[in-house]
This record gives C-alpha cells, structure tokens and sequence, in this order.
C-alpha cells in the first residue's frame, strides 16, 4: 500500500468519525435549553417578532430534516449565518481561525523548546539535584490553572513592567510574535509539563534501551547515540503525546484568548455559548473537531515517518 | 490456612511496602490529608462567616485579624479559601469518580470481548476526542446550564470515555497473559475473570490517571468557575475566587493570590499522590 | 498403552487467524487475509499416555493447545472427548469439560494472578468447581501443596515471592485442583533453567504414575520431549508431518523435516557431531503457506509431486504415521 | 597452582593479589584478553548488588571460550563489563586487559575506539538490540562510518558484503529494510553482520541462539565456528545450552552466582566435570538416561543477586558442602594444567559421587 | 482644542452592523450617531431638541404635519449631496415594518413627502414623541444611492454590504476596517458639516481604534499600560482606584441606566402553588426590606443612586420624584410582610445571571437583608438566554434586570415597565387598568403638560403596587487618559466622539 492509499484510508475512516461527530454537534446545539428565537432577539420582541424568527430559523421543522438541512448545508461549506455577529459563520470563523492556529502553532513551538531540552537533561541527570528541581518545578505547572498563569504574567510581564503588550493581536507577523509571546507561553507551560514528563520518562525508558546498549557496543560516539538512537525514538512517543495535547493545548486558548483578549476562535466559543448563537456554535464546534482530527492525521503521518514499524506494510 | 488470616498476610506485605515510601508521595498524602480535613470541617477552621460582608474592613491586606485579607465586600478571604476546600476537594472527587466507575466498566467490558462493542466504542471515542475537552465540557455545560452539578455530569459525560480508554488498554494488555487464559481453562465466568483477576491488575494506571484526573478536574472546575460556568458565586471556589479577585489583582493581591496557591498545593498533593500510589500498586517481582 | 477408544481424538482440525484488514481493503472488496495456523490436525491422545509435541517457532503448537481447551472456539474439524463432540457446547458443558482438560502455560510469570496468593487461587478452583465442601478447602489446599512438593506456607504467598520452578508448581497444583484427566502442557519447562527443568519434570512424571493422567506436552527441548513423551508428534507449520513412538521417532525419523530437526539439537558430547546438513531457508510465512507439501521449498528430497499434492499421513512400519510423497524410500 | 582471585576473608584489593597475579603466562599461553577479579555491582554506597564477584579469565587468539551457568548468574554482566558498558549502572572493579592496556581505565572516548573496531558484541535478544526506527543498512553502516576511512559507497558496498555473508538472501535490497521486517533469525544475522563488519579480533556472543529455532541456530552457530576459523578470531560465547557449548567452544567456564566456579577445556568440564553445581547442571540434561526416568535436579533455587550467601554460593543447594562452605568463598585455583575449579570439596561425576 | 491625532477606545464587546435600523445591540446602537447624523440632535444634556440635518423644523397645531428643511451643502462621506430622497428613502427604511426592529416607534407616520430640501411628513395621530424620533438613531440618514448601488438583494444585505466594502455615511466618521470581535477602525468624515470651536469642520480627530476586550480588568490593565486612551465599562468597584490614578480621569456620566428586578405577580407560580408576591403587601414588604443605599454601597462603591421614580431613572424626562422610593424602613417591612401573611421560612427564589459578579452580590445582600423579615431566599443562575424565556413564561418568583433607554422620551421605558400589552410589563403578568389606559392616553397626548400629569400619575401607581424591586440607577463608569478631552456617553449611552480631542 502506498502512502496515497493509506492517506485515503485514514481519511476514509475519518468519515464515520465524522458522522458521529455531526450528530453530537446537532443534538448538543438542539438540546442548549432556552429558545434561540428568544435568545436571538431583544427582549422587546413580541411573540409574532418570534415566531417570525423561528419560521426563519427552521426551527418548526422535524428534527430529523432540521439534520438533513444542517448535514447538507456543512457539505456545501454553508455553516449559516451567525446570530451574534451577523455574518456568516464560515466567514467569521475564516477571519478568527488563523489567530487560533497561530497561537496553538505558537504554543506548540514553546512547549518543544521548553520541554526537550529540560526533559533531555532531567533525563540524563536522573533522580538528582536537576531532575529533582526540573520536575518539581513541572509539577507545579501541572497543578496551576492555565487562566492564572495568564494572569500572572499578564498582570507582571505585561502591565505591570510593561515587557509585553496587555493582551491583542497586532498587525503584522512579527506583532503577532510580540504580542501572542505571552499567551502562548501561557499556554504552553502547562502543554510542556506533559511534554517534558512524558518525554523524560521515555528517554530514561530508551537510554536502557538494548538497542542503545547495542550501539555502545558498537563503539558510536555518545553524541550521535544520544541523537540518532535516544532522541528519535524517545519522540516517537512523545508525537502522540503532542497530537493528544492538541484537545487540550486547544482548551487551554480558548481559556487564554478571554484573558488575553485576543481575537481567535476560542473567545468566539465563549461568547457565542452566552449568546446562544446556534449556528455559530455548531461551526465552532466543527471546526474544532475537524482541526483535532486533522491533527491526529499529522501526528499518524509524523509518527509514521519516525517509526517505520507503524507504516503500511 | 483461613482466609482471614491470607487477608492478614496480604494487608502487612501492604504496610511493609509503606515503610519504603517516597518522601514526595508522604508530601502528598500530608498535603492531601490536611486538604480534606479543611474540606470537611471548614466551619471549624474559618474563623469568619465566608459570606458576610463587613463595611469595616473592605479589602483589608492580611492583617492578624484577617490573616489572608478581606476583598472589596469585606469578606474574609481565608474563610473563603477554607471553604472553598469544601468545595474543590468535592469537584476533585465528584467529577471524576462517575467517570472513573463507568469508564472502568465500559473499558473493562469492551476490552475483554472486543468485537462489535469494541468497534462502535471506538468510533465513540474517536469521535469524543476530536473536540477539546474543555469545549465539550462547555457546550455541555451550556446546554445543562451552569453550575456544579451540571458540571459534574458535564465533565463525568466526556471524561468517562478517557478512563475507558485506558481501562480498555490495560485489560487488553492483562489479557496477554496467561493467567486470564489460565481464567477459562479453569472455567471460570467471564465475570469473575473481568473483575476477580483482571481488574485488579488492570486498574493501577487508572487509579493513577484518577489521582492526575482529580488535580485536573479541579483546575478546570476553577477554569469554568473563572469563566462563570462552574461553581457559582457567592460560593466560595477557588476559580471563583480567583475571577473575583481579578479584578484587585494590582490593589489586593491576596484575593487572588491565595486561592491561586491553594490550588497550585492541592494539585501538586494530587500529583505527588499520584506518582506514589503508581509506585506502589506496582507489583513488584 | 491401552487399546480401548483414546480418550481425546482430533480430526482434521484446522484454525485461521483472520488479520485485520485496511479499510481499503474492505472498500476494494478484497478478500480478507488469514494467518492458517492448523491445517488440518489429526490426532488421538491415549488414556495415560503423553504425546510430546515439537515443531518450530509459529508452527502452531501453541494454538493447537489452546483450541483443545476451548480457548479459541473450533473452526474447522472435532475435537472428540470421550467420543462426545466438544464443540458448540454451552457454557455449563464447557466449564465441566475444561475441569477434566487442563492447560498449563508456557510463561511462569504471567499465568498466575499477581494479586491473588497461592492459597486464594487454589481456593477460588476448588469452589467454583465445588469439588469439596468450603469447610474441607483448607485441607485440600495443604494436600495439593504437599502433591507438587511446595511447603505448606505457600499458600499466604503472592506469586512473585516464589521462583520459577515453583510457580510452575503452583500451576499444576491449580490444574490438578479440580482432578482433570487431561493436562495440556505448552512448553511448561521452557522458561526454566536446565535444573529447575528436571525438577518440574519429574514432578509431572511422577504424577502421571501416581493420578494415571493423560498429558499433551508441548516443547522446544527435543531431549526433553523425547525423555517425557510415550509418543511424539512433529508439526510443520500447521500439519502434522510425523507421529509416532518416540523411540522410533527420535532414533529414525523418516520425514525429512523430522530428521532435520531432530539432528540439529546439539548432543552434550563434542565428539558427537551431527552429520546432516542444516536446513537452508526460512520457515514460510502462515499467511502464504506453499502449495502441494509445505516443507518442499526446503526439503533435499523434493520432486514435482511435493510441488502439487499435499501428502496425508500414511502409517508406515517400524515406524508411526509420515506425511510424504517420499516416505517409503526414506523410511 | 595459581591464584586468580583475591582472598575474601582479607579483603584484600588488587595490590596484594595482582601481584600474585602478574604473572599468569606461566601456566597459560599469552591470553588476547585477560581478565583478572572484575567485579560489578548495581548502584553505589550501601544498596549495592554485587553481580559478578572476582571474576577472571583468559581468552587466547583464535579460542572459542563458552561461559556458561544458570540464568541471571552474571554471564551477560561479564561480556558487558568488558566493554565498559555496566559503568553506568554501578561500580566495575579489576583489571580487563585487552593487548596491555587495561580497558577498565580508559576514557570513554578511548573505549569507543576499541569497541566494535578491535571487540565486538553480540547481544542475546535479537528483537530489542536493533533500533527500530532504523533501517539496516544505516545500523551497518554506522559501523563502518566509526571505524573505517571507508566512504559512502564503499561502506554500502561493505554492508552488502556483510549481510552476504551471514546468509541473508538479496542482501542489497534489504539494506533499505527495518528489523522489523525481519524475522528473529535474521535480526540475529543482522546483528551479527554488524559485529563482524570492522573484523573484529574478538567477538563477545551473548546467546547469539536462544531465540532461534533449533534448525536456524545450527547455521549460526555454523557461520560463527568458519569466522572464527578463517578469520582466527577470537570468541567468547555465552549459551544456557550445554549442547550448543559441547558443539563450538574450545573452553568453557562455568558461572554460577556471579562467580567462575570451573574453568576448563570442553572435554573436560562436559566428560568429567569436578565442580558439584557443573555436575549437577549436566546431569540434568535428560541425554542418555532411560525415558521418563527421574531426572537429577538440583535441589533448591538459585539465589537472588541480593541474597546471595557469604560462602560458596552454591552451599546451600551443594551436597556435598561442608561446614567451610558456607563461611569462605573458595577461590578458583589452577587444578591441572588445563582446569581450573573454585571448590573445597571437587566431587568426581565419573564416580557418581557427588551424589 | 487641538485637532488630529487618533485615538485608542478599549470597547468590552464589538459592533457587529452599525446600521441605523437594524442596530439592536448596545454596541451597535451606540455607535450609530458617530457614522450617521440625524435630521434633528438632542444636546448632552438627552432632552433639548436642536436642528441637525434639518436647519429648522415645525410642528403643526394640530399636531399632524411637521415640516422641516434640509440644511444646505451638507454631504456624505464619499462627498455626494445628501438630498430630499435620501431622508425619505431613510425614514420610510425606518418605519419599514419588515425591516429593522424599531419601526413600531414611528407608527403614527403616515406619509413622508418633500418638495426640494422641504421635507413634510403627515401624521396618523398626533405623537408628542415624533421630534425626539428624528432626533433618534434609529432616523439617522443613509445614502439612497449608496443602497441602490449596493451589492446584495435584500436590504439586510445591502446595509452589511455597505458596511464592509464602501461604507458612507452622514456622520462625523467614516468606518474604515472592521476586525470582527478585534478591532474596528474609524477615520474622520472630511465632509461633515457641523463646526468645532475653532471653525473648522467636526470632527477634531483624524481616526479612532476601537479595540475590543471583553475582560474587564485587561481592559484597564491596558489602559493603565498606555496602551489605549479610554477603556469603558469601568467595574464600579474600581472606580475609586482609578479616580486616584493622576494618569486617569475617571468619568461617570449619567445615564438612563436602571436596575431593577422584576416580582412575578401572577396568582399562582408557575407550579401552580398560591404565589405570596402577588399581594402588593408582600412586594412592598420586600421593598422597604431591600437597603438600596447599601446594595449601592456594596455594587457601584458609591457611584449610583436609588431609584425614585418607579418607571425610569433620574435622567429620563417626565421623571418624577427626587426621594428614592421604600427608602429601607425594616418597621414598615415586618409590618406589611404579617399583613401579607409571610411567615418566617417563607421560601422564595431569585433568578439571577450566572457568572454576573454584581448579581451575587445581590443575592447575598437580599438574602441577608430579607431574612430580618422571615424570608428564605435561594437562588436560581441561568444565563442570559434562559432569563429570557422564564421571564416570558414566567417561571420565576424575582429575577434580576436592567434597562437603558434607546429613545429619549420616556414612552419607552414605561411601555416596557408597566404597559402589560408591550410585554406583561416586563414579564410581572402585573396588568392595571388605569395604568394601560393612562399610559395610551399619553402616547397621544401633545400637551406637555397634561402628558407631564399623566407620567406623574402613572409613576406613582407604578411605585404603589411594587411590580419591581426598585434598586438603583447607574452611571457609565469611562476612564480616559488625561490627554482625552471632549468625550462624552450620552445618557443613552451613545458614544459622542465628534467633539474629542486629544491633548497633544
Ligand atoms: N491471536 C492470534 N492472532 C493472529 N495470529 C496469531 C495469533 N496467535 C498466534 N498467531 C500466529 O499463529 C502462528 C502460530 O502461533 P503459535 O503460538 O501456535 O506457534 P507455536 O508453535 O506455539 O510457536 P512457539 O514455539 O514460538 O510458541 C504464528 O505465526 C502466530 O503469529
Ligand atoms: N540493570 C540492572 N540492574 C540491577 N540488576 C541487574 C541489572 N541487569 C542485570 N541485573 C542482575 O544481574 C544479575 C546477572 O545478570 P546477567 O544478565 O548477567 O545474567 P545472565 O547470566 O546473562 O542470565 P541470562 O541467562 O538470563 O541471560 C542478575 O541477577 C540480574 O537480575
Ligand atoms: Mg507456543
Ligand atoms: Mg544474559
């Protein structure tokens, strides 16, 4: 089977996934209480105003063809008009994603400089002072709320010494650099304490390795042992580990968009469940699962060129 | 020899074992025994009624009446904070213990007859794990509305599917040795099998995970408490507090700040405990 | 041995492991792959008898043991126990057959709970089988010790408190908890050391003299194999090549997989130098098992029959049953 | 006589005794490796387990040395302590002296030179010693690219070679291949190429057949008994398997917990070994007894590394154990020109009489 | 004043369409004003009429025809005439039922006509609200052609059209770049009309960026950074802190901004039990039980007062009464809470915002405060949404609200208040008689002193029977940066920046 086929069938069976994903997307939305005709409209709508609205909506229909609309329409790229900012939710999400991205991107990158080189020298200094320090440090990042991190540094590094912008996006690329350093650090801290424990408990797993063992064995220098035979396959792990972060390297910036004001999907999220802005939800939604999902396809992808016992025979 | 004193045999190889222990995994038990004596008797160690304002004293720094300080309606954060135990170490244990016990049981059931059950689990959970869980749990919670119970079904609806998970791995894995085959030979019920001698072996990781999930649990119940989706005020919780102290955070710092570290501590505990429970249900030999 | 109906038959039993096919695969409607792991057994085991059974790694030793107990559910063929079919049977008949056939297991480790102690595993078979009132289970429990030589405080032991050896014990004792007639052993020595080997060893043959058992051993140790076994059967991926008494086997193998496996064990005395030449070749793989006999890719014998047409196993004087074309000339 | 180890009771280090030692030609022919009371044990300080305890031995150009023993007697600790590779996990003590120089005081960077150019390693389990993520060609040829001048085609072509000449078929489309496309037996040649690429003078073979199937360990152990006869290569082997000791080794030394209890010519320790533990292990090899005849087994259990008795090790399970025994390791002295056995109390298994 | 300069607006939520008829939101309807001017203009203090647009206008005697003339020389943004057909083009798009939410406010329009830069419009009845209508945003005048040559075939889509691609209006700015939910971006009008103190033409600021942080305290944070010139939505409870930033000039201005919380006064509860609130006794028990002065105190830190009149705050005209009503009397409390039959452990629930701080404290105080008279408050939070609907249904015993006005005459907030027709009087189910008739007598009445009488009587019943917790009135909480000069919020809320300035 070659890569193409293999693509194919991952995609392929990427659609039932989706399917089901479709339906809770569907029911979740159906099911937020309170009638999206009364959350949409002021509350000096009249019933007729309402009812209007609901006619407009669709929401008279059966269940099962409000579906069929909804299925429909998300084929055709048609995720509907937004309740809360009136336009169209493809286009809003279109405008917000890329600053999602670019701070999950962002984030990401951080939490790799931050946790590979600690991990590596946890690792190598296994149970002593460094190790001891390293993790214990990682712990505490594990144990503090990404939002209060955000504070924190919003709060010292931003305001209060004015290092960083308070929050926003900026223009351009490297304004976007400055300005998401601190949210993505703030994201990052958290991802990188997994990455590092992880990736630490891996590369004392494969340091014993026989392999390694074996190429001691073979008189390898312990530079190239180190990166040749440690690193690369104490990635392999660590991959997954990092496309399983992504859910949750994503919940961190929707926490961190609120905090730092910054303009991504995230923030949208929030504010379009307060708003009860239905069709916004559901794309958001969506969107979310389709972004998760195509990361699990890289992270297979990566994984797969790392280690070749899990590519297509 | 009676089963009693086997039961015997087996509790003093348990406390054998304790003697070795980490010093972290020590830390963390102190941390998380202390945690739940506050959480269970706040009253008796909150020196102030959380809740009742005092025009005397609005956002008063710590002082030696009010040792962590009061926020802007007087209250006394220390009070909060030590009620708020109560309810933190509550979410710790009610979001995930739901989970814990069906995830076990789907995990363990679909692990060890696989087949159909475990092909439509694991379109599940596919499914389930391609959203954030953080934006499951909110649209969940929006749709029941806020507050903690609906958080906690929130959280046990999506959480149970990653104890599942595990579960289903682990008891794959057990299922590779022999004893669970020896299990059948020996014409034992699939029941007895699954949680006679599998689940015991199987269920070390997921008390694990349970111990990460609790520190977790409380930290996004802080985050939708902050974000006006968990706990609700006036109630005493950590995020709440947090959120509410937010706004001071250049003028009092301690209302922020002290529920900030209480929960960095409890999580830390959790984890210490965590690691420690990991190091000691490991069979050894 | 008697000449009374053996005790357990088996016919032309075959066992496929279907792999788990891409999606793609599915899609383009191609047919499924299987791993064809028994291809056709036949074999019969004697009231008190043991039938050593030898082959190479992934011939299928292991999961002919496995279905003999129900472990993988029958595919093709019968398994006759008592001349009843063992097959289709419910859950009550199941458990009452796997209490007369017992299986032991190759790994030490990790057939035993490593939760439960001696005494608990004991006493869960005995109870769940009722095979004494619960007040007599202690007793029992202390019998069975003393049956496989363990001392009598065992029992309060997890499994990782004893060695090897005397896992393995525990093992038997387990097996023998509930009185079967048969035991099946897959490769129970194996991950044993050479002295704890002969200890195990011993202990069995004693107590197939002593419980008149009926016991299928499977091993990689031809010297054992041949030591144990009353009669020896030689698998080759998946089909028995060779069955036979083990004198006659191991002194004059006919088939010419049997000889090379047989010769190939190294013999203790460095003068004594095997003269056949190794076998050239890899096993084939169980997925692409070769047309016609199996073993003629790397068999010096083979001629265009061996290409075409399976052998059946043929009985052969002096000698026990041989699948080959060429037997005759061989033998 | 000729004292190999030092006398426990004293505690004596090397001083005393590699003076006794300096001068083993005498009784020996020049070894190509000698090794003289290495000892290793796990962690530091207090907790430390002693696995291998004082052990010493020669190898001579050309031999084929069997060690042999009981699982977890310390054979594997031994070839890899003379790589220096168990430094990291705990304290290496003696002296292993490779063509003079002792390899136990080199610098890593130093022992990087010897190891796979001058000793080369195969390890017991096939299926973990292999990177996986590695094709074979790469793990050959990194090999080379360490040891030789040899440039990226020449090593490819030398690769090719290589897996010739363990017997893998269509050895140059192969080299793109991962060992997990390979089965248990060619991983074992692959392994084996690996150690011989840079031609090695001496070759440590950690059970380079356990894993195989009798069929295939024949034609390694086949392939490695021409290496060492054409190449005169020097081998260590390490095998559980009597059989597979009588049929390669020239020598072979019994291990049994973590000490060297008899040393000799194949012929000797496997027709008339004087060592209870060695008669003991060939005796329960079921060769040339009645069928299902008891067979002998040792009585008791091999003891852990870290309850190990402070006599013979072996006292506790030894028939014939005195006393002495159980109080004061004996040490592995010169019996004949040719044996060496450390035992108070040498049984004959001809005799029958350690029984 | 000194001209030029941009200036930087931290906003807690983004405009999504600033257009005159379909702005519905506060965010959008507060920034109306800035892109479209009206015929007529209120000065700051919300109820002086002057001419906008229009350089005059008449009222006739009767009360059905108001004449107006189009001031000469006045020009969009993109520099086009704004002519006759462009004013009734916008007045009939405004009073255009199928369209925006507003055109109820101008049912008594029966006609527009004009005759050159004569603009006429006939009335069905008269309506002492139609000048302050044309003094609305919701009358604000849009480009005819603009429209007709806009992209889209809907009105909805023609106004978003216009407002993304090639925005023209008739204020003082011109909306230049939208960022949904980012930023927003204004530039000066080049061609508005009205002057500043210097002569020149409005506005004095060459651009404003608004940039949107819906967290309050980043808001300041960034504010305190210098990162922006004004944040609004200032929490009250830092109000002081900032007040004594010398960097900062804390402005609160008035506005029309209530809190309130409407008693469900329906016979029984929505569970079909006798409802205690809908005895007047017990709403006033509740009343005099509520301190207004501490809940002020706790909420708004000082910065608000109680309210006084029972329809609308302070700010609003026709406003009567300058005592706060059930001043905190805990006497008058216990005594009418017995007439009423309350008895101690009387339960009662009060539905408030989840995640609204100000609304925990609420719950508090009153749980505090109502207890003194045998009462068990428990609390209900629900978002927003659901608010809504069980305020339509009524599924509450009290919930929390507020109201701004969006028009400067007070039929608006009294309809909404007290008027059952509009909506059961905010969801109270309370329906008087004399009220609704008053209250549609006084939508037609001209005289300004006969329907001053009528508001007074209908604020008096309104307070008498209590459909409300009568709490207290806001004001926008802005802070500036001292440079800031000239900013006003309108009590509509309105964000004035045509007379900003920024210090140099
Ligand atoms: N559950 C399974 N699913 C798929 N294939 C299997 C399964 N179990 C065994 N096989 C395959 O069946 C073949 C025979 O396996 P089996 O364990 O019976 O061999 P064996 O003769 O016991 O070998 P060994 O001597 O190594 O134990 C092997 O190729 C193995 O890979
Ligand atoms: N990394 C380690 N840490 C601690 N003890 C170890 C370690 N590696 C090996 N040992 C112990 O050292 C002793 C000697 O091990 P070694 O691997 O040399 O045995 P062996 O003779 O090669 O056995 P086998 O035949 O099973 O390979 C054993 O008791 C083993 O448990
Ligand atoms: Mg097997
Ligand atoms: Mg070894």
């Amino acid at each position: 089977m070659s890569s193409i086929t293999y693509l194919l069938s991952r995609l392929l069976q990427m659609i039932p996934t989706f399917i089901l994903v479709m339906v809770i997307i569907f029911l979740l939305v159906r099911l937020l209480p309170g009638d999206p005709a009364i959350a949409m409209a002021d509350a000096k709508a009249t019933e007729a105003q309402l009812e209007a609205l609901r006619q407009r909506l669709g929401l008279n229909e059966p269940l099962w063809t409000q579906f069929f609309y909804f299925v429909r329409n998300v084929l055709t790229g048609d995720l509907g008009q937004s309740i809360l900012l009136k336009a169209p939710v493809a286009t809003v999400i279109l405008e917000r994603l890329p600053v999602t991205v670019f701070l999950t991107l962002y984030a990401v990158l951080f939490s790799l400089l931050i946790a590979g080189p600690l991990a590596a020298i946890a690792a190598l200094n296994k149970n002593q002072r460094a190790d001891i320090i390293i993790r214990g440090l990682f712990q505490v990042g594990l144990s503090t709320p990404v939002f209060y991190i955000g504070l924190l540094l919003l709060t010292f590094l931003a305001a209060f010494l004015r290092w960083f912008p308070v929050g926003g996006y900026g223009q351009t690329f490297w304004q976007h650099m400055y300005h998401l350093l601190l949210p993505a650090l703030t994201v990052a801290l958290y991802t990188s304490a997994i990455i590092m424990r992880n990736l630490r408990s891996s590369i004392i797993e494969v340091i014993d390795a026989e392999y390694v063992q074996f190429a001691r064995a073979k008189g390898l220098s312990e530079g190239l042992i180190l990166r040749r035979h440690v690193l690369r396959n104490a990635l392999v792990s660590t991959v997954t580990l990092l496309g399983l972060s992504i859910g949750n390297l994503m919940s961190g910036t929707l926490v961190t968009e609120t905090v730092f004001a910054v303009p991504g999907v995230g923030r949208l999220m929030l504010d379009a469940i307060f708003a009860r802005d239905y069709p916004l939800i559901q794309g958001l939604t969506l969107t979310f699962a389709v972004l998760v999902s195509l990361v699990f396809l890289l992270t297979d992808m990566i994984q797969s060129w790392l280690d070749p016992r899990l590519r297509p025979s | 020899m009676t089963d009693a004193s086997l039961a015997r045999k087996k509790r003093f190889s348990f406390f054998k074992r304790l003697q070795g222990l980490q010093p972290g995994f020590i830390a963390g038990l102190t941390i998380l025994g202390f945690s739940l004596i506050l959480a269970t008797f706040p009253a008796f160690f909150a020196p102030y009624d959380p809740n009742v304002f005092d025009f005397t004293a609005l956002q008063s720094p710590p002082t030696a009446l009010h040792l962590f300080g009061t926020d802007n309606l007087g209250r006394d954060t220390l009070s909060r904070v030590i009620w708020a135990y109560s309810v933190n170490m509550q979410m710790a244990f009610l979001a995930t213990i739901f989970s814990l016990i069906t995830g076990v049981l789907v995990g363990a059931v679909v692990g060890y007859y696989r087949g159909v059950a475990d092909i439509i689990f694991g379109r599940c959970v596919d499914a389930i794990i391609t959203f954030p869980f953080l934006v499951l749990v909110i649209a969940v919670v929006a749709v029941l509305g806020p507050g903690l119970i609906n958080m906690y079904i929130a959280i046990t609806l999506v959480g149970w599917v990653y104890y599942a998970r595990l579960m289903r791995a682990e008891i794959m894995a057990q299922m590779a040795n022999d004893y669970a085959s020896a299990g059948k030979v020996m014409g034992y019920s699939d029941s007895r099998i699954i949680f006679r001698h599998l689940l015991p072996n199987a269920i070390t990781p997921v008390i694990v995970y349970w111990m990460t999930d609790m520190a977790l649990a409380i930290l996004l119940g802080s985050s939708l408490g902050y974000l006006g989706l968990g706990a609700q005020p006036p109630e005493a919780e950590w995020g709440v507090l947090i959120a509410e102290g937010r706004n001071f955070i250049t003028t009092a710092w301690w209302l922020s700040l002290m529920p900030g570290i209480a929960i960095v501590i409890t999580g830390f505990g959790f984890s210490l405990v965590g690691d420690g429970i990991a190091d000691l249900l490991r069979p050894r030999g | 041995m008697t000449d009374t109906q053996p005790l357990l038959q088996v016919k032309n039993l075959t066992h496929h492991f279907k792999t788990n096919p891409p999606l793609v695969d599915l899609l383009l409607r191609r047919a499924p792959r299987f791993i064809k792991v028994l291809n056709g057994i036949d074999l019969h085991l004697e009231r008190g008898e043991t039938l050593g059974v030898v082959g190479e790694s992934g011939c299928g030793k292991s999961t002919l043991a496995r279905c003999l107990v129900g472990l993988y559910p029958p595919q093709g063929g019968e398994i006759l126990f008592d001349n009843q079919n063992v097959s289709h049977k419910t859950r009550a008949e199941q458990r009452d057959y796997n209490r007369r056939v017992q299986m032991m297991f190759q790994d030490p480790y990790s057939s035993l709970n490593p939760r439960m102690t001696v005494g608990q595993v004991l006493h869960e078979a005995l109870s769940v089988h009722k095979m004494r009132p619960e007040a007599e289970i202690p007793d029992r429990i202390d019998e069975l010790l003393d049956l496989v030589s363990l001392p009598r405080d065992a029992a309060g032991k997890l499994p990782h408190e004893f060695s090897g050896g005397q896992r393995q014990r525990v093992a038997i004792a387990r097996a023998l908890s509930v009185e079967p007639e048969i035991l099946i052993a897959d490769e129970l020595v194996s991950a044993l050391d050479v002295s704890v080997q002969a200890q195990v060893v011993n202990l069995l043959l004693d107590l197939q003299d002593r419980l008149g058992l009926t016991i299928l051993f499977v091993a990689h140790d031809l010297r054992l194999v041949r030591h144990v076994s009353h009669r020896v059967a030689v698998i080759y991926l998946g089909s028995i090549v060779e069955i036979g008494a083990s004198d006659s086997v191991f002194s004059s193998p006919v088939h010419p997989y049997s000889r090379a496996l047989l010769n190939a064990a190294p013999s203790i005395d460095p003068d004594h130098k095997t003269s056949i030449p190794p076998l050239s070749g890899e096993l084939p793989s169980p997925m692409n098992i070769p047309p016609g006999c199996a073993f003629h890719g790397r068999c010096p014998h083979a001629t265009e029959i061996c290409r075409q047409e399976k052998p059946l196993l043929k009985k052969f004087e002096g000698h026990g049953e041989i699948a080959c074309h060429h037997a005759a000339t061989l033998a | 006589m000729r004292h190999y180890s030092s006398d426990p009771a004293t505690g004596a280090g090397q001083t005393q005794n590699g003076a006794a030692a300096t001068d083993p030609e005498s009784a020996n022919p020049p070894g190509l490796l000698e090794v003289r009371n290495l000892s290793m044990s796990f962690g530091h300080g207090q907790s430390s387990l002693l696995a291998i305890d004082k052990v010493s031995f020669a190898v001579k150009p050309g031999e084929i040395l069997g060690l042999v023993g009981e699982s977890g007697s310390g054979k594997s600790i031994t070839l890899r302590s003379i790589l220096g590779l168990t430094k990291r996990y705990g304290q290496v003590e003696g002296e292993i002296l490779w063509k003079k120089q002792d390899l136990n005081t080199l610098t890593n960077r130093a022992l990087q030179k010897i190891r796979g150019r001058e000793i080369a390693m195969i390890f017991q389990e096939p299926m973990s010693s292999l990177n996986p993520l590695l094709t074979v060609g790469l793990q050959i040829t990194e090999n080379l690219k360490a040891h030789t001048k040899l440039d990226r085609t020449e090593r490819k072509k030398k690769a090719i070679e290589l897996l010739d000449l363990v017997g893998i078929p269509s050895a140059a489309a192969r080299l793109g291949d991962y060992p997990h496309q390979f089965s248990g037996g060619m991983r074992q040649r692959v392994m084996i190429a690996i150690a011989l690429a840079s031609e090695p003078e001496l070759l440590l073979a950690d059970e380079p057949t356990t894993a195989l199937d009798v069929t295939i360990q024949q034609q390694i152990l086949d392939l490695i008994l021409a290496l060492s006869r054409e190449m005169g290569m020097s081998v260590i082997m390490v095998t559980h398997d009597l059989g597979v000791a009588a049929q390669t080794c020239d020598r072979i030394a019994v291990m049994y917990g973590g000490r060297l209890v008899e040393v000799g010519p194949v012929r000797n320790i496997l027709r008339n070994p004087r060592h209870p533990y060695s008669i003991g292990l060939l005796r329960s090899v079921p060769e040339n007894v009645p069928p299902r005849s008891e067979l002998y087994s040792l009585p008791g259990i091999p003891p852990g590394l870290g309850n190990r008795p402070s006599g013979c090790c072996f006292a506790p399970r030894c028939l014939a154990a005195t006393p002495r025994c159980s109080e004061e390791k004996p040490d592995l002295l010169q019996t004949s020109e040719k044996v060496a056995l450390a035992c108070f109390n040498p049984q004959n298994f001809l005799s029958g009489n350690s029984q | 004043v000194e001209r030029g300069g941009t200036l930087t607006f931290a906003r807690y939520d983004d405009s999504t369409l600033i257009d005159p008829i379909y702005a519905d939101r506060n965010p959008d309807i507060w920034m109306v004003s800035n892109l479209y001017d009206t015929l007529l203009r209120t000065e700051a203090d919300g109820k002086t009429v002057v001419p906008g647009l229009a350089s005059s206008y008449s009222l006739s005697s009767d009360g059905l025809e108001l004449k107006m003339t189009l001031r000469e020389g006045i020009r969009f943004s993109d520099g086009s005439d704004i002519e006759a057909q462009d004013v009734i083009f916008s007045l009939e798009r405004a009073r255009n039922p199928d369209l925006g939410p507003w055109a109820g406010l101008l049912g008594s329009i029966e006609s527009v006509t004009a005759n050159d830069r004569d603009i006429t419009i006939t009335l069905k009845n008269p309506d002492p609200t139609i000048i302050l209508m044309l003094a609305t945003f919701n009358t604000a005048i849009v480009s005819k052609d603009a429209f007709d040559t806009a992209s889209g075939t809907t009105d909805q889509e023609k106004a978003q059209a216009l407002s993304i691609s090639a925005p023209v209006g008739s204020g003082p700015f011109v909306l230049k770049d939208h960022q949904r939910g980012a930023s927003m971006n204004f530039v000066a009008n080049r061609h508005y009309w009205r002057q500043g103190e210097d002569g020149q033409p409005l506005p004095y600021l060459d651009a404003i960026d608004f940039l949107v942080i819906p967290d309050d305290a980043t808001r300041i944070l960034k504010l305190q950074a210098g990162e922006v010139d004004a944040a609004e939505f200032i929490p009250f409870a830092r109000v002081a802190e900032l007040k004594a930033d010398s960097n900062i000039n804390m402005e609160l201005f008035p506005s029309t901004r209530i809190i309130y919380s409407p008693i469900n006064t329906r016979e029984k509860t929505a569970d079909g039990e006798d409802n205690i609130l809908a005895s007047k006794e017990a709403r006033q028990a509740l009343n005099y039980a509520t301190n207004k002065e501490a809940l002020i105190q706790l909420i708004l830190h000082g910065a608000g007062k109680p309210m006084t009149s029972g329809l609308m705050a302070s700010t609003t005209q026709l406003a009567t009464g300058t005592e706060p009503l059930y001043k905190y009397d805990l006497e008058k409390a216990k005594a009418l809470a017995a007439k009423a039959g309350i008895k101690p452990g009387t339960e009662i629930s009060l539905t408030t915002l989840a995640g609204s701080a100000d609304d925990a404290i609420i719950f508090t105080a009153l749980q505090q405060m109502w207890s003194q008279i045998g009462i068990k408050l428990s609390v209900e939070q629900v978002d927003g949404a659901t608010r809504g609907a069980k305020n339509r249904s009524g599924e509450f015993d009290i919930h929390t609200y507020g109201w701004v006005n969006d028009v400067n005459d007070p039929a608006q907030v009294a309809g909404w208040l007290g008027y059952y027709p509009t909506r059961k009087a905010v969801g109270t189910d309370w329906n008087n008689a004399e009220f609704n008739s008053l209250y549609e007598a006084s939508n037609k009445e001209t005289n300004l002193e006969k329907r001053a009488e009528q508001y007074a009587k209908m604020q008096t019943l309104y307070a008498e029977e209590a459909p409300l917790i009568f709490m207290y009135e806001t004001p926008f909480a802005v802070a500036l940066g001292n440079a800031v000069k000239g900013y006003v919020q309108t009590p509509l809320g309105s964000n004035e920046f045509s007379s900003t300035w920024i210090e140099q």
